[in-house]
């Protein structure tokens, strides 16, 4: 397979580029090619699908070659990135179909290319230079594309950008000590340094690195930007936020762990706790707290999106659990995860996408009762769901069981509890989700709303199938991940098409046999169902109000502050707010600044010429006296 | 196994329904007080397979206790109507009788078999937990013999019925 | 080949005989300890024919409709994952922590059918009967590892065989054991934690809009639902069975006891539930866990 | 055949066309509007002549009168002063460009006058090879600057040019002291010679005249905390002027602190002591900046901000330090001048300079914000464009040593960077994506004006795309400082 990994890299930039161009012809061409390239791209990736290694020279700066690189690992990524980029974009074509400012659009889509050639340039990177530019082209092109939803986003966007810059400097800071030290930055080259260092060195380039990853992967406490940007992007940028550019964080991480720093080296370099080391035992803690802490949090939410946003920081946090857990199956796990998250959240965003496309809002208590006129977005909604509760047979169940067995096999039950509290309380939040839109009584302002067109479905089609497939067939997706992970030094993990046989400390898991048992048993008792006597469709104003006659006017409806009692129960864990710490801070900072500037830039001219003659006596003093002048 | 008839089918369900009746009373009047004695341990109606229930889809029997007037009748039709078939609508003592003391009250729906078919009337101010529960004996032989059919007759004669609901309700 | 299929009928037939048989006699002790004669013996099971044989059934859409069908399916497929008297079935497929999530298809099916019904109490109702799951895992899980940990598997019929000889986790994690009959108490919605159908609150909650057959069908379910509970208990901490006999006398044990304090129990506030089961259910866990970590 | 190539045209040429300029007004005023334009451009030419040689031997001496050095007034360009005569060239040029459509007011004539003198001015203290003719540039862009900065006759324009005249006197004043003392001491102007001969001085007698030097060419250079003129200055004055004054004026003289510290002073404790101006003037610039309400006196202060940060590069005193700052002076001469000169296209449209009345802007003028956008992203650092290369160096330069003082000082500069951040966003934020507030129909800036704005901007990505020449040069041009090689070859080519 000679295809070269800079055409890759390239395709969705040119496309970006041709698509703005595209756009001045007709909506027609921009639509045509931003879906063409971003098919494209997908099918230039498919063709590294049985690479095991590749690595390209694309260039030097400062005496550090730059070079991008592929491997199952980026493969797996490389996956999430370009199908969900094209997804998103088959679904943008009439979703933001509303926007009339043709030139807004056709940024729009060119963003969209642009973004997926960032992450497409971060996953590729083989050294921290190229890493770190796509890192940064990503951070603001994303930015443009948050900040496309309107007045509340562009605050959100803001958040996000400065946020992400702030990342993005840990990280620099980082790489330049790096560089300092090693004068080459490609990955086999920074671990060695990091190998070679003093143990303080390198876990501080460890923890810059991942604050850097950490605001991107949105991980407690640097998760503040995350709610406000996934809710108030575009319906369909969110899925590309949620779904794939976290993962971006989650990437760097495992890059970090295991690229740069081999196993050995975390351990020589620090203690352990429950054989995992120290730093990674942190980060254990800050994703399972990230877990429960979203959860509640999206328990307790009115809006849609937002509600999927912090289920999006609860889910990184399963990834990152993983991930840190160092041992075959936690990894395997984390990975799996992302990929499985990438797509039933994706499918979960299209899902809310299309009913804010038909009905306008997202505000969970006014919908309801859609279910009879969105069926299909319906069905999606509900697969998605399934998914992120992590009930089998479907995929997001398969990964969490990994990282589950992972963490009973290392004995850290206290993150195990949390991950499956954070599990259950899935529960709670994907029913209200599901609930407030589709069951529930239909408003009468919705009377009239139809399923989203084609174009729209389609999307949330493929998504649909990939959940099912990827639940029951998960060795599909293990092929590749251990495959990658084999290069990476890990052992390899028992695995086959259909789930895990049964290890010395693991239990074995089989989905297809649960799906199976599950589909026969629905199919007999539904049989059984048919055997009575047929049941009448009646109206939803024909229901039991104590015989009180329900009325189209009178909202007989349960939405709004649905878990209100639970509310009650863990309200005191919400006195403490991450981001009023922090706005406490900026404000602090932004008062403190702006006072003292008033009183050094006066705009008094004396003022300014006793600065003068202040510098002007100390440097004078300084030499006549000192004799040095420091 | 051989087909079984449809009379023998009917047999089987009435000998079902008559061991499990599940009431929603509908208590506005004093005489829904003796209800709790009959289902408490002194004569617990749960020997006879007799429950209250909560909503209208799952009772198999309207319970109605009590005077009925004008804005309560919108309800009980309501009730009646929400339930599944077979159902059976029990008058329970003499307000739901004929109005009871209530007779002369202009608000008051004197006779209830005008708006929805009454399988069982149990006469009495108020009818003693003895009374009740020889009614429901009563109601159980009806349904055995497959004349407790007010829900048909409800069907059968539905244009009488809405005619009077909609004299009375307007 | 016989063989397998033979359970494959029958294993899901005893499962619905045993928890149908415990409704029956819950109904007639309950009846007792109220100083009452009770229903006859197969009260029960009249219920549910009356209920299957109604002739007119109403349904508010295929969700709704599909709610029941999916209880019933998602708690026969649970059915497979525990052991039941000897017969492993289906746990080489998926483990302790597969079953609490399985154990979870059927009500999230209910509960999308119990949506579906447009009715305020039923969406309260499962609001409240979500809030006291995620009541009452927390202690679940913690015990669940422990017993996990304590066996080194999470295979359910190592668990069960590592008990063998009466060497049961009752005796070895009592503390364990003590929090699990506790959160049975929840995940079957007996006293103190019905508030979840409370029916003088909420109208039965879930069940508000369901008559007829659907109610035939989840009182079907709830038949499952009980052997599924209590089986899990008895495989856990008291050994399981060798024998189908023995198996029956655990679980009716188990089962009477939880009646006998089931029925002078008041009702917990939703948000009482919770607190409850997140203060002395979850410590008393943690200290058998920490005990079994230590040890 | 006369050999254009010469250094010395670099400044004749602008100097003759400032006469041309004044003499042309009595004729025709249409004349004048355009001679800046061929006195620039001639410039650009004879300066890209320039390349060749310079590159050849690394250093072109041009003396003047027929005397040698170290009497004679000689130029001198090394590649570090090459390149910022060809900057200063070219923005003379793009500026002069659109001047042409941005000025409307009387006197005009006057205005082109005062503009090519400050250009020549800036390109005479870039090139210039002796103090004395660098306090004379100075001087000369002193004055120009201040009638410019005043240009527009208001209140607000005539106290920032009352101050700047101020300041800068005084600042004119230290310099030409600290040159007196520095001649008295060794008996020569020239910077070679005097860095020849400095060697022989008591301490003292040569710090003395640094520490006025430096404060001189500090007030000009927008040190902190002698920059206090610049945020007056900057807004006040016409874009086009403001353009110039940020986008090489300030650089050309810390160019000079550079060269005259590099050359003549060169200790270690020097770099430590003005690595505290650095980060202080960084620190003061970037916050100061993020509280503006005027859009032209945010940019000013940015400016300082930048001046800042490529200070600090420089007193890395390392190669890759110096190759750093040079990159930053590219990246923030063509940034901000091409900023200043959009944001004046822009207040002509929206009428005013507070930036709430920018929201929206950027849907109407939509080349103009793109620019704009490309401008500040590459002024951010922000891949791909040409800052990222420069503030990569320069931090990949600053952490050459991880010492405690190393990282902190990067910390400050990548906080700073994220308060850049925070105040560019939030314009280009609202410029794209407000809801415009007024009425006023905002049309896109004239052709002539985006000509200059679309030069500049492309220029700007190209070397963003292809920065591998640009770094090689700068390179070079560093080790060229770090070696001393500018005395080095001035010596061994006669500049002596």
């Amino acid at each position: 397979m000679n295809m070269s990994l800079e055409l890759l890299l390239a395709t969705p930039f040119i496309g970006g580029l041709l698509t703005y161009i595209g756009g001045k012809v007709h909506r027609w061409v921009r639509n045509i090619f931003a879906v063409l390239f971003s098919l494209l791209t997908l099918g230039e990736m498919s063709l590294f699908y049985n690479t095991t290694f590749k690595g390209d020279v694309w260039g030097s700066l400062f005496g550090s070659k730059l070079i991008l690189q592929t491997n199952p690992i980026t493969w797996l990524f490389l996956l999430i990135v370009t199908s969900i980029s094209l997804l998103v974009i088959v679904f943008s074509v009439d979703d933001m179909k509303h926007e009339e400012d043709h030139i807004v659009l056709d940024s729009y889509y060119m963003q969209l290319l642009f973004v997926e050639g960032a992450m497409i340039g971060i996953v590729l990177a083989g050294d921290l230079i190229t890493f770190f530019m796509f890192w940064e082209i990503m951070s603001w092109t994303s930015y443009f594309l948050i900040v496309h939803g309107g007045k509340k986003s562009m605050d959100a966007g803001y958040k996000y950008i400065i946020m992400s810059i702030i990342g993005a400097y840990a990280m620099f800071v980082a790489i330049a000590m790096i560089y300092s030290k090693a004068h080459s930055l490609v990955y086999p080259d920074v671990a060695l340094v990091l190998s070679q260092s003093s143990p303080t060195f390198t876990i501080w380039i460890i923890i810059l690195l991942g604050v850097g990853f950490f605001v991107k992967a949105a991980v407690m406490p640097l998760h503040t930007w995350l709610p406000d940007a996934h809710s108030e992007a575009p319906s369909p940028v969110s899925p590309l936020l949620s779904g794939v550019l976290i993962k971006m964080g989650a990437y760097g991480l495992f890059i970090i762990f295991y690229g740069l720093m081999s196993a050995n080296l975390a351990k020589n370099i620090m203690p352990s706790i429950f054989s995992t080391p120290v730093l990674l035992y942190i980060v254990q803690w800050l994703a399972a707290l990230s877990i429960v802490l979203a959860t509640f949090l999206a328990i307790m939410q009115e809006d849609a999106k937002r509600l999927l946003a912090y289920s999006s920081i609860s889910q990184i946090g399963y990834v990152v659990l993983g991930l840190a857990t160092g041992t075959s199956l936690g990894v395997a796990g984390g990975l799996f995860h992302a990929l499985n998250h990438a797509i039933f959240k994706s499918l979960l965003f299209l899902a809310v996408g299309a009913v804010i496309y038909r009905t306008g809002t997202r505000n969970l208590s006014d919908l309801g009762g859609l279910v009879k006129k969105m069926p299909f977005t319906f069905v999606a909604l509900v697969v998605g769901i399934i998914a992120l509760a992590g009930v089998p047979p479907l995929n997001g169940f398969v990964s969490k069981w990994m990282i589950y067995e992972a963490l009973l096999q290392k004995k850290e039950v206290f993150l195990l509890i949390m991950a499956f509290v954070g599990s259950t309380g899935a529960f709670l939040y994907v029913y209200r989700l599901v609930h407030s839109i589709f069951l529930g009584q239909l408003s009468q302002k919705h009377e009239n709303v139809k399923d989203v067109p084609i174009l729209m479905q389609i999307p949330m089609w493929v998504l649909v199938i990939a959940t099912v497939i990827y639940g029951i067939f998960p060795g599909l997706a293990m092929d590749v991940i251990v495959k990658g992970m084999k290069m990476f030094g890990f052992a390899p993990i028992a695995y086959n098409l259909y789930g895990f046989p049964q290890g010395s400390t693991m239990g074995a898991l089989k989905v297809i046999n649960i799906a199976s048992v599950l589909m026969i048993s629905f199919v007999v008792a539904w049989i059984f169902f048919l055997l009575f006597s047929k049941s009448r469709k009646v109206s939803q104003y024909d229901n039991y109000a104590a015989g009180q006659v329900v009325t189209p006017e009178l909202k007989y409806n349960y939405s709004f502050g649905f878990y209100m009692s639970f509310g009650r129960v863990i309200k005191p864990i919400f006195k403490i707010s991450i981001e009023r710490i922090y706005n406490y801070w900026v404000d602090a900072a932004k008062i403190f600044g702006d006072y003292y500037m008033r009183r050094v830039y006066t705009g008094n001219l004396e003022t300014y010429n006793s600065y003068i003659v202040i510098v002007v006596t100390i440097a004078a003093a300084a030499v006549l006296l000192g004799g040095k002048i420091w | 196994m051989e087909r079984m008839t449809e009379e023998q089918v009917k047999t089987i369900a009435n000998m079902l329904r008559k061991r499990s009746l599940w009431m929603i009373h509908y208590c506005t009047g004093c005489g829904a007080m003796e209800l709790p004695p009959t289902m408490t341990s002194r004569y617990d109606m749960e020997r006879f397979g007799l429950a209250p229930y909560v909503t209208s889809r799952q009772a198999d029997i309207l319970l109605i206790t009590g005077y009925l007037n004008v804005k309560t009748l919108r309800r009980v039709i309501t009730v009646y109507e929400q339930m599944l078939d077979p159902k059976y609508v029990i008058g329970f003592g003499s307000c739901a009788l004929n109005g009871g003391v209530y007779w002369d009250s202009y608000a008051v729906i004197k006779q209830l078999d005008r708006y929805i078919p009454a399988d069982l009337y149990i006469a009495g101010c108020m009818p003693r937990p003895e009374a009740i529960i020889s009614a429901f004996r009563h109601l159980m032989e009806l349904i055995d013999s497959g004349k407790a059919d007010g829900y048909k007759r409800y069907k059968r004669n539905l244009a009488y019925y809405k005619e009077n609901q909609r004299k009375v309700l307007g | 080949m016989v063989k397998m299929i033979l359970i494959a009928i029958g294993a899901p037939l005893v499962a619905f005989a045993i928890g149908l048989s415990f409704m029956m006699i819950k109904r007639k002790i309950v009846a007792r300890i109220q100083r009452r004669y009770g229903p006859t013996i197969i009260q029960p099971i009249y219920d549910v024919l009356k209920l299957l044989v109604k002739e007119d059934n109403i349904s508010h859409g295929v969700i709704f409709s599909l709610g029941p069908i999916i209880a019933i399916a998602g708690s026969i497929l649970a059915v497979f994952f525990i052991p039941m008297a000897g017969f492993s079935m289906l746990t080489g497929s998926g483990d302790l922590i597969a079953l609490l999530y399985i154990m979870a298809i059927g009500s999230l099916g209910m509960a999308l059918g119990a949506g579906d019904s447009a009715n305020p109490n039923a969406s309260i109702g499962i609001s409240r009967a979500l809030t006291l799951m995620f009541g009452y895992d927390l202690p679940l899980v913690i015990i669940v590892i422990s017993v996990a940990l304590q066996y080194h598997t999470t295979n359910l019929s190592d668990i069960v065989a590592a008990q063998a000889n009466g060497n049961w986790t009752l005796w070895t994690l009592p503390l364990s054991a003590i929090v699990g009959f506790v959160v049975t108490y929840g995940a079957l919605g007996e006293h103190p934690f019905d508030i979840v159908t409370a029916p003088h609150e909420v109208a039965t909650g879930p069940m508000v809009e369901y008559g007829g057959k659907h109610l035939g069908f989840l009182m079907i379910s709830h038949a499952f639902h009980i052997y599924i509970e209590i089986a899990l208990f008895v495989d856990l901490f008291l050994g399981g069975a060798s024998n189908i006999l023995i198996f029956y006398l655990k679980m009716f044990a188990v089962f009477f006891i939880m009646i006998m304090f089931d029925e002078v129990l008041p009702r917990f506030k939703i948000d009482d539930a919770v607190r409850f089961y997140w203060k002395w259910p979850t410590v008393v866990a943690l200290i058998s866990l920490i005990i079994v970590l230590v040890k | 055949m006369v050999n254009l190539a010469n250094p010395i045209l670099l400044i004749a040429i602008p100097l003759l066309f400032v006469f041309l300029i004044a003499f042309s007004s009595a004729f025709s005023k249409s004349i004048a509007k355009y001679l800046p334009i061929f006195a620039f451009g001639l410039n650009v030419v004879i300066a890209i002549m320039i390349i060749p040689d310079v590159l050849k031997n690394g250093l072109v001496i041009a003396t003047t009168a027929g005397f040698k050095p170290p009497i004679a007034i000689d130029m001198v360009v090394d590649r570090l002063s090459l390149f910022l005569a060809i900057i200063a060239s070219l923005l003379g040029f793009v500026v002069s460009i659109y001047n042409v459509f941005y000025i409307d007011e009387e006197p005009e004539e006057k205005f082109y006058a005062l503009f090519t003198l400050l250009v020549a001015g800036v390109i005479w203290m870039i090139i210039t090879g002796d103090l004395f003719n660098l306090f004379v540039a100075f001087e000369v862009t002193s004055i120009a600057a201040f009638g410019l900065v005043g240009f527009h006759r208001d209140k607000g324009a005539v106290e920032a040019g009352f101050k700047y005249l101020v300041m800068g006197s005084i600042g004119g004043s230290f310099l030409l002291v600290g040159v007196i003392m520095l001649y008295a001491a060794t008996g020569t102007l020239n910077i070679v010679d005097i860095a020849q001969k400095s060697a022989e001085l008591t301490f003292q007698q040569k710090f003395l005249a640094y520490a006025l030097i430096f404060t001189g060419l500090g007030i000009e250079g927008a040190l902190f905390p002698l920059n206090a003129w610049l945020p007056d200055a900057h807004p006040a004055a016409p874009s086009s002027v403001s353009s110039i004054l940020s986008g090489i004026m300030t650089t050309a003289a810390i160019y000079a602190i550079f060269r005259i510290t590099n050359t003549i002073f060169d200790y270690n404790q020097i770099y430590f002591f003005l690595m505290f101006f650095a980060l202080l003037t960084l620190i003061f610039g970037e916050v100061a900046a993020f509280f503006q309400k005027d859009i032209k006196r945010m940019l000013a202060y940015s400016t300082i901000g930048q001046t800042g940060l490529f200070f600090f590069a420089f007193t890395l005193h390392s190669t890759n330090g110096l190759q750093g700052a040079f990159m930053q002076i590219i990246n923030h001469s063509l940034s901000k001048s091409m900023l200043f000169l959009i944001v004046g296209g822009m207040i002509m449209q929206v009428g005013s300079r507070n930036i709430d009345d920018f929201a929206g802007v950027g849907r109407k003028m939509k080349v103009s914000a793109f620019f704009l956008a490309v401008g500040m992203f590459s002024l951010m650092g922000l891949p791909p464009f040409f800052g990222f290369w420069s503030k990569l160096k320069i931090i990949f330069a600053a952490l050459q040593q991880t010492n405690i003082l190393m990282v902190a000082s990067v910390v400050i500069i990548l906080l700073m960077s994220v308060v850049e951040g925070a105040y560019f966003f939030k314009l280009l934020q609202a410029m794209f994506f407000g809801k415009p507030k007024q009425d006023r129909e905002i049309k896109e800036a004239s052709l002539g004006m985006l000509t200059a704005v679309v030069v500049l901007g492309l220029i700007l990505l190209f070397v963003s795309f292809y920065p591998t020449p640009i770094i090689d040069f700068t390179h070079q041009a560093a080790s060229d400082l770090m070696n001393k090689n500018y005395i080095n070859l001035a010596l061994k080519l006669g500049g002596l």
